[in-house]
């Protein structure tokens, strides 16, 4: 048992050292060189306000260019309503009494 | 809970967390915040209310027609807003090219159909939340 | 106009979702038929883009009318919208069936809930095909898992609870590691969507190799949970046999399907032969591919549950798939692709057949089948058919796909693979040979013999001889289907 | 020694991000309660999610919010990943904590071993 | 700054490690909600106001109560 324990330490432990290794050779301190700081994120910092009319870049990317994700998430959110019910709602005494028997 | 200070402090704070989840939600296009959390907010001020007051009273207030009615019409607001795009301008979600007026940057009512977006993430976060709370605690009558 | 009907049919499904709670108190039978003229509608939507696909080409959607690298992006090319296509027509065989047997185990009062949910995974499985871009991808993952799950535990009982639970922990683990992965590469690429990330990991790969390394281990890992590839199975036996017997074959057929076609996404489309050349993934691909194939098997030998062995079999099946996959070549992909579909068929197939044995008799023992060809004629002989396909006999669709995928491997100079191939369709014969053999022969000692046929509805009866044709007719003309595969392999690669 | 550190202090959070990611996979796998489970995909979300902010980060930048001034600002695409998938990752919880709940009821238990214990009891009669 | 973003970071990893830890759940949940909001405090130490909002009134808020909810219909303790 206790065996199995430091087997499953040991294992995470160098999944830890073999991630942390691989990520120091990434690109570290952020700056506007960054690979990620490309021109998709100037433009969005540029044209923003005219494009769309609203100055908080972060709100016009979420409910503007990339509205249709936000539509996945809060389909997302019914879907959650849904399933939540479809297990907790109680619907009637007699189904339930029925399901949880065997 | 039958404890007359939390009561009154929570019937005097509940109104302000409310206000402020609209004023998050609706200010999504000029300052930090939008839908997710303003809705977030009101949810919880809701929750709270739920604890002091208990869930047969809040049900009252929140009943699970409206709660129905809010979910469907988050989503069904988001979508009709994307049909407008598809009608106007030739693609689903199209905001300032389908017409919605721009305004001007930085000012409450700009962004086109930015806030009315937000409008309908709030609704729906703020209902489902709500909804999952009561159905999570709501015990079943033995 | 012809651009619009992709995301009009997505619209929709999602509508036909949002309506539902309001048939909640009327007839039932309104709700289902409604539904199923939606599904229909789209259907001819999707065959018209179809047919618009193949003349003129691929073609791309943008919402918002915004350049691709600012927004979201749909592409519409032959591989997407023929899977799509695929899709939508089982998913009709198999909801008419569930008219009939959607109740395995659900209360009356659910069906709408089960019918709200089954269309928000339909238009999951819509978006994850159609769309362009690796974040969209992760949100719309998100949705079929919960719709997944959930249509498993709607069932209510408390098999269901465990199985449901351990399934979305393990997809969950599974969909973040993807998002893991997508980090990763927006980190050193700067975009999300799968034609610009493919353009500029060329250039990028080369500076911070280790990334590449990394993202490709967690987005294969992440969707190879979620597709049950083999040492990340546990969740499926227990998941599919629960579930209520139409959600098993949408479940078993169509969602491991689409995780799948994710994971071909991921390594052909983002990443590319260049990286595919230096990083040893097609020898891991194969390697556990070919564990899967024997070990799946194995379990569903030692299984005394019918759908639990089904869902045993699935492992050993999706090892077919990725062992295509892993071979890197067209005529590997063309394999794979074409076993996804043959597969989806068989074990869709199975599991109905199976359902409905169960809704009739109540049996669930692997033992408890015998002469049930006398009682359910109809039923036993699809199973039949499907089993035989399982095995790879000759006249039916497995044969052609294990066909391919032998050539496939003797192409690839791995001509272990073709014995790993044998062996495998061997076992399958050691488990599925001696149910139909007892179903047929052998009378059912437990039971007074009672010469009497079962009925059962013309719902349920009807999408069983469709599967059941199908799976011959594919064996027997697989021309066009494979031509179309092929030029579907070669525009991947 | 100091060049070892400086490197650790650049990517403080993105190991941050990965140390996370594999404590919360390890409470996932191994814990035998499914509460700590779920809370364990929880701390795997947030891993992830500090990971993309720390890809945004821009040293002494200010968040994207244009006010004309010259400065530098963020970027902003990675924040409106995580605002989806923060949602996202709540909904995976509720719905796993109503399991748990229906788990407790049907099972009387909500430890893992229990439950794999009861299932081979009755399996056995 | 560099070093107090580091001293979160070992932060948050202590707070991990308690979370998976601790045998009493409630002890958990509050701890985890300690957790997020000291990631939001991280964030907004990163610039992003906008998560650090909806993090802290979502992922502290909502969840922690969701997971008090849950653990008073079931057990408390492991």
């Amino acid at each position: 048992m206790m065996m199995k324990r430091v087997l499953t330490l040991v294992l995470f432990l160098s999944l830890f050292g073999l991630l942390a290794h691989n990520v120091m050779e990434m690109p570290g301190k952020f700056t506007v060189d960054a690979p990620a700081y490309n021109d998709t994120t100037q433009h969005y910092l540029d044209n923003a306000p005219s494009e769309t009319g609203a100055i908080n870049v972060v709100g016009a990317i979420l409910a503007d260019y990339r509205a249709f994700d936000t539509l996945g998430e809060t389909i997302v959110l019914f879907t959650s309503i849904v399933a939540v019910a479809s297990i907790l709602k109680v619907t009637d005494k007699k189904t339930r009494e029925e399901s949880h028997d065997e | 809970m039958n404890d007359i200070i939390v009561k009154t402090v929570a019937r005097i704070l509940i109104p302000f967390i409310q206000l402020y989840g609209i004023f998050i939600m609706l200010h999504g296009h000029v300052s930090p915040g939008g839908g997710f959390a303003g809705g977030a907010m009101i949810g919880t001020s809701f929750v709270l209310y739920t604890l002091v007051f208990g869930i047969d009273k809040s049900k009252k207030k929140f009943s699970e027609r409206v709660s129905e009615y809010a979910e469907s019409g988050g989503i069904l607001l988001y979508i009709a807003l994307g049909l407008i795009g598809i009608i106007m301008a030739g693609s689903f979600l199209t905001n300032i090219d389908a017409g919605f007026p721009k305004g001007t940057p930085g000012s409450m009512f700009s962004g086109g159909m930015i806030p009315l977006l937000m409008i309908g993430i709030g609704i729906k976060v703020a209902s489902t939340f709500i909804t999952l709370f009561h159905t999570l605690i709501e015990e079943e009558e033995a | 106009m012809i651009a619009q009907l992709p995301i009009v049919s997505m619209v929709m499904l999602l509508g036909m979702a949002l309506i539902i709670p309001l048939f909640k108190r009327r007839n039932f039978s309104v709700t289902t038929s409604l539904g199923f003229v939606v599904l229909l509608a789209v259907w001819v939507l999707t065959l018209l883009v179809l047919w618009h696909v193949r003349v003129e080409g691929p073609m791309t959607y943008r919402f918002g009318n915004y350049e691709a690298f600012l927004g979201i992006e749909l592409y519409i090319d032959l591989f997407a919208v023929l899977f799509v296509f695929f899709i939508l027509s089982l998913i009709m065989v198999i909801y008419v069936y569930s008219t009939g047997d959607a109740t395995e185990g659900v209360a009356e009062k659910e069906y709408g809930r089960y019918y709200i949910l089954l269309f928000i995974l339909l238009f999951a499985m819509l978006g994850i095909i159609y769309t362009n871009d690796l974040f969209n991808t992760y949100v719309f993952m998100e949705i079929l898992s919960i719709t997944t799950v959930s249509i498993i535990s709607i069932k209510r009982k408390k098999e269901n609870y465990t199985a449901s639970f351990r399934y979305v922990m393990l997809n969950e683990i599974g969909s973040l590691s993807y998002l893991f992965g997508v980090a990763l590469l927006y980190m050193v690429t700067g975009y999300t969507n799968i034609g610009l990330v493919a353009e500029s990991i060329g250039q990028h790969w080369t500076a911070y190799p280790a990334n590449a390394t990394t993202a490709i281990g967690f987005m294969v890992v992440g969707v190879g949970i979620k597709s049950a590839v083999f040492p990340f199975h546990v969740w499926l036996p227990d998941a599919h046999s629960t579930a209520p017997s139409s959600s098993s074959a949408i479940l078993s057929a169509i969602v491991v399907k689409v995780y799948i076609l994710i994971m071909i996404k991921v390594l052909f489309r983002v990443f590319g032969l260049s990286v595919l050349d230096v990083i040893p993934v097609s020898t891991l691909l194969i390697a556990v591919a070919a564990t899967g194939m024997i070990m799946g098997s194995m379990f569903a030998m030692a299984q005394t549950d019918i759908k639990r062995m089904l869902g045993y079999s699935s492992v050993a099946q999706v090892g077919y798939i990725v062992m295509g996959i892993g071979l890197i070549s067209v005529l590997g992909l063309q394999a794979a692709l074409f076993h996804v579909v043959s597969h989806a068929l068989m074990k869709a197939a199975l599991f109905l057949s199976v359902g409905a044995i169960i809704y009739k008799k109540k049996i669930r023992k692997v033992s408890e089948f015998n002469g049930m060809g006398f009682e359910m004629p109809v039923a036993m002989v699809v199973f039949t058919i499907a089993a035989l396909g399982m095995i790879g006999v000759p006249m039916t669709t497995g044969f052609i796909s294990k066909l391919n995928l032998g050539l496939a491997a003797l192409d690839g100079g791995q001509a272990v693979l073709v014995f790993v191939l044998i062996v495998s369709g061997f076992l399958n014969a050691l488990y599925y040979l001696p149910i139909i053999i007892n179903a047929f022969l052998k009378d059912n000692p437990s039971q007074i013999r009672v010469m009497r046929v079962e009925k059962i509805p013309k719902t349920m009866l009807g999408p069983l001889v469709v599967l059941g044709a199908l799976i011959v007719y594919f064996g027997l003309f697989p021309g066009v289907l494979i031509r179309v595969l092929e030029a579907v392999a070669a525009s991947l690669l | 020694m100091s060049a070892l550190l400086e490197s650790v202090l650049d990517h403080i959070n993105y190991l941050g991000a990965m140390a996370l990611f594999v404590i919360g996979l390890h409470t996932v796998v191994t814990h035998s309660n499914l509460i700590k489970k779920i809370m364990g995909i929880n701390i795997m979300g947030t891993a992830v999610f500090l990971f993309f902010v720390a890809i945004g980060n821009v040293t002494d930048g200010v968040p994207p919010i244009i006010t004309g001034e010259d400065v530098i600002y963020i970027n902003p695409l990675p924040s409106v990943l995580i605002l989806t998938g923060i949602v996202v990752v709540v909904s995976i919880t509720v719905y796993s904590l109503s399991l748990v709940v229906r788990i407790y009821e049907t099972h009387g238990t909500v430890d893992q071993k229990e439950i794999a214990r009861l299932n081979d009891e009755e399996a056995g009669l | 700054m560099v070093w107090l973003n580091a001293l979160i970071v070992v932060f948050l990893i202590v707070c991990a490690i308690a979370v998976e830890r601790t045998k009493d759940l409630v002890s958990a949940v509050v701890i985890l909600s300690a957790y997020t909001l000291m990631m939001s405090v991280l964030w907004l130490m990163l610039h992003t106001p906008d998560v650090a909002l909806t993090e802290a009134a979502i992922g502290a808020g909502v969840t922690c109560i969701l997971f008090l909810a849950v653990i008073s219909r079931t057990e408390r303790y492991e």
